[in-house]
């Protein structure tokens, strides 16, 4: 399971504009006739969107600014189907254009550091924050919540004051914003809310230009429509294959399919795959349970990939038991057809048992190793 | 000695009655753990192999003067089950569950951090005091009794750099699994400090891995305030920037977090650190032998 | 100003029932025919409850069971008016009878010396707690909640499992109440939410038969709901003048009427006029303020009460200048005819500026004494 | 020495540019208190008396170096101004505004306290070290320096019993309000402790009244931690049980918290009690004259 939960722009303004957070008027589109309609209802000039789960979007081409419905529907051509930096666009979020006098951002995270939320404000928004907070740090207003206490209007004032927001009006817009973003980061369990920019228009209003907005996932149970908005398309097909079977998988650009349980351990493999001079194909953790069924499933999702060429399984038995995992891999060689060679390692709780019962059966493309450095080694070598 | 439990360990298990919960309070009783009540709303006078259920903690704490507390409730139950712990006077709690939500982990560190209540976890393996007490899932077997401090963000790394130390002969005096959420109830500093504390430690191994800044906060700690040699395992030179790596302390968020800005963190404060468990754990063996420097 | 306000048993249903509070379906009467009417709607029998914000109305006569509409009217025209403890029956609650298998006792409250809420559960419900507490304190489970954690689901099961509710359909039902009765005294702002008796019925069903609710008067800014269900009416007459006046007046049973600048200073005086031999007539603080208006107010109201032979002011300056009230009995002289010797003392701030002002007016029946104590002598005195 | 407030206090005033505020705060000036700032959000830059205004209390304190805060904000908003004086480090928070919800001052009572921050008040007239410092609302003429610390829960009642006590030449180390809401920063026990610490204080005067218990609280605290002498006055011995008597501090709740209970609670913990202003007067100059006991 991922950790948390990424909104697209238009979903964190959904939930921003829920939180009494302003944000411009806008809709959803999935089609250049869509985007017509959407450009007609809003009427004037209108932004047309990409809504990618990636920065970049603006350079890439993903944001246009179109003064007729005629040229909102002709971006909207040239913007879906387009891939950023890998992530294709299936999806836009039109709005009307808002004229910027200012730009400023703002954010709340989790400091893990010292556990507590972490508003972060600068008028030097519309950037990247990294660099604000490298190369001036004084302008970077920062500071934490006591999550206990929650927060105080003292904390907006202070934020204003010491990012030197000076005009009033601002000032009380800006710390309603800030008030109603904690409100935001604590009712929806988020891991992360930022506005960048959080802009001023020439007017004074002060609103939410863009959102980015993760939730943890934990925590969805109590937020079953934030569940819903998770996006399962965009993702990468096998990643998507991998999550609806429980199976943290991210693909990588190797050759060695690595499956282990465990995120530390698995990690420490592909470290030690290219230690020994190979390339892993993916990051694959079966997690706690690593029973049969999980195996059968990290295995279809593994081999979807025709990159790889070798599997190397991975398993130091704890609350997963390896005859458990011995089992599994048995199964799944006898329910799929799996030509790749496979160098199963298994320690630790069971683990006789699952080397008796893979000895016994022994399949021809099956080769068991003692030590996780040798099994990396075999792997890989395998892998050529 | 060693640390977090030891042999004055009364134990104390919240969701005794679950499937997990028994299976594996089973384990650290049979371990030579003093497990001695197990609690369960609705179930107090029933018996779990012969270890006694109560309603409360703190009827369990009144009858059998439990002061650890390992907790086996299901996610959504689990931050209540730390609080009532801690409202009954239990002085180390053990968070074996997956899953909590990090807001609610955020509120229960804020209350029970100023109340000097030792919380490990949650989602962590536990605590092992290898011939001892076992708290938690760690497979004891792995282990033996001896004077390296093993501590670790990772469950199944844990277990296999402790498997390459005891196969060199080198054992361990507490192995702590602190867990990889994003709010742990102890840090890695948390824990070094105990073992610079702990007269039966002389070594210890640090695992690390990518995401945050814990081992970069503690190779600073190690160079000013330890006096026993720390020797380091980070995983995760090869993770893609960017993507999830299973637990959201793996997250990496632009360069700092990467293990290569953690491992030079470590080395330019004097710590030395292995590439893979395997090296590791002979450099290790390597510091334990050279014996411990003043 | 009064520090809390009590609401009536009908008004604190509607608060529970906004909690999420089981309460009993019910209807206001003012008037014999009123009461009839809601026992027709209510349908079967109905229980007649006197409003009153005094304990014992079922020893007094103010709580009938009604078996018809008829019986209803009958028993509203008996108790509308009735005097119970000094207190004049304006008002009726009326609902659904309930059968009762057992009686139950839930509270909580403001515990001062903790500086944290307070919950109170025993399954001795029905009866005085206060005996409880004294002769049966292991029946009566007593619960702390850290304000800034709240509550948390483990607190009501402690107090089930220690109060030894044992079935499990209670323990769930009140374990709810409990919840939601915190969720009141905090959302309400209040200092005591007591529930006595929570019912059983022979049904199983838990519920709240009566309700004491009161709620910080500091904090009425926040609930202007609960501001308007304040009882105006049903105060004493010279209590309600003085409320509309903002002075803090409280009427008592002897002669001397009596005011001062802050509530200790006011009890000291009452305790010393009961040492020299006289009677306090009322409490009356003028709070920190004490300027001319407030001692015209406060002397209409002292005056009102047509035992008062004698009144006397105890002014100790600190924010309240003595000059100010010297002005204000001099102004109030003017305005009112009042034939009552006054007796003042006036130390602090501004007092011989206080002094040399009532010197200079020197009224008749106006006796400015140099100490506490003398004042109070002089006062007695004149009251006989 | 004194308590509290003394010659080191560096004050700190939220809500210096409001009409009590800089009342208050210029006469404060006026009698030697060292007040160093005020805070007003959006003022900063003015200045009131000579006195420079800052928009946050973090500025305040950076620029001036203020460790006290006195809080004379608006009810609604003084809450929040003690949660900023406490973030900024303000060591000593002295809140002088009445009518603050009871529940805001349950949450601020609940973060301050293991804090180490002192607070006194809210609802209170602050406090007054003779010949060094006074923070607040209490009138500096009626008290003169000596070695007499005087707690009370009322103002000008407070004033009553020290005027009694200079009149018969008798002076006072500290004069500490603790203020009567339900809800109070700091209790009698608080301030006896610190007073019993102070080397300057010789003997101490109580001034309780009916409701609460920590007039008995204070009592056995007295016998079992004080060595030095303690005279109390307790107010409200003819108030009608049930009734409502100005400030909530003052609602008698059955036989518990009678201004009767109270004496007997003092007297049995050897305590002496006055019935009135003046006889407490005259016993505190007794017990004074009569010199310290061992």
């Amino acid at each position: 399971m991922a950790a948390a939960v990424d909104l697209y722009e238009y979903q964190g303004k959904q939930l921003f504009a829920r939180a009494g957070i302003p944000v411009s008027e806008g809709r959803v589109a999935e089609t250049p006739a869509e985007a017509r309609t959407a450009a007609e209802e809003l009427g004037g000039q209108v932004v047309v969107k990409a809504q990618v789960l990636v920065g970049g979007r603006g350079k890439a081409g993903g944001i246009k600014l179109a003064d007729s419905p005629d040229e909102a529907e002709a971006y909207a051509s040239d913007i879906l189907g387009m891939d950023i930096r890998g992530h294709v666009v299936r999806r836009l979020w039109l709005e009307r254009a808002s004229e910027i006098a200012k730009e400023y951002y703002l954010s709340i995270t989790f400091d893990r550091g010292e556990k507590k939320p972490l508003f972060m404000l600068t008028t030097q928004g519309g950037v990247d924050i990294e660099e604000v907070a490298a190369e001036s740090p004084e302008a970077l207003a920062k500071l934490h919540v006591d999550p206990l206490v929650g927060f105080q209007p003292w904390q907006a004032r202070w934020l204003c004051f010491t990012a030197a927001i000076e005009d009033v009006g601002e000032q009380k817009q800006v710390a309603a914003i800030v008030e109603n973003l904690y409100g935001a980061f604590v009712d929806f369990d988020a891991m992360l809310c930022e506005v960048n920019p959080l802009i001023v228009t020439p007017e004074g209003e002060v609103k939410a230009l863009d959102s980015k907005f993760t939730v943890d996932d934990n925590a969805l149970y109590r937020h079953p429509e934030v569940g819903e908005m998770r996006d399962v398309e965009a993702a990468d097909p096998q990643e998507r294959l991998a999550r609806e079977k429980d199976v943290t998988y991210v693909k990588l650009d190797g050759e060695v399919g690595i499956l282990g349980n465990g995120a530390g351990l698995v990690m420490s493999t592909l470290d030690v795959i290219d230690q020994v001079g190979g390339r892993p194909a993916n990051f694959c953790d079966l997690g706690g349970g690593g029973d049969a069924e999980g195996v059968v499933a990290a295995l279809e999702v593994i081999t979807t990939d025709p990159q790889v060429k070798a599997i190397l399984f991975n398993i130091f038995g704890g609350i997963t038991r390896c005859d458990e995992v011995a089992r599994g891999i048995l199964e799944a060689l006898e329910r799929m057809t799996i030509e790749h060679p496979i160098v199963v390692r298994l320690d630790g709780t069971n683990a006789e048992e699952g080397r008796r019962l893979l000895a016994e059966a022994s399949p021809a493309n099956l080769h068991v190793e003692e030590t996780m450095l040798s099994a990396a080694e075999r792997v890989v070598e395998l892998s050529r | 000695m060693a640390i977090i439990v030891d042999r004055e360990t009364r134990l104390l298990v919240q969701g005794l009655t679950g499937r997990e919960g028994s299976f594996h309070a089973t384990r650290n009783k049979a371990y030579g753990t003093n497990v001695v009540a197990g609690v369960t709303p609705g179930k107090g006078g029933e018996e779990v192999e012969g270890v006694p259920v109560f309603d409360t903690v703190e009827a369990a704490v009144a009858e059998t003067g439990a002061n650890t507390a390992m907790v086996f409730v299901p996610a959504r139950f689990a931050a209540d089950a730390i609080y009532e712990a801690v409202a009954a006077g239990i002085e180390t709690v053990i968070c074996i569950t997956e899953g909590i939500p990090a807001h609610d982990m955020l509120r229960v560190y804020n209350h029970v951090r100023p109340r000097g209540v030792t919380l490990v976890g949650p989602n962590c393996p536990g605590v092992l005091s290898p011939g001892k007490s076992n708290v938690g899932i760690i497979p004891a077997e792995i282990f033996r009794e001896g004077t390296v401090g093993l501590v670790s963000r990772s469950g199944t790394l844990t277990y296999q750099i402790g498997h390459e130390l005891t196969q060199l002969g080198i054992g361990q005096s507490s192995i702590v699994g602190i867990g990889g959420d994003p709010v742990v109830g102890s840090s890695f500093v948390d824990v070094l400090e105990r073992f610079e504390a702990d007269p039966e430690t002389e070594l210890v191994v640090m695992v690390g891995e990518i995401g945050g800044a814990e081992e970069e906060k503690a190779a600073a700690f190690i160079e000013a305030e330890m006096s026993k040699p720390v020797v380091a395992y980070i995983a995760g030179f090869t993770a893609p920037p960017g993507k999830t790596m299973g637990h959201a302390g793996a997250i990496i968020s632009g360069t700092a977090g990467t293990a290569r800005a953690k491992k030079e963190a470590l080395e330019a404060h004097g710590v030395r650190v292995g590439t893979n468990p395997t090296e590791v754990a002979r450099l290790a063996a390597e510091v334990a032998r050279a014996g411990t420097p003043g």
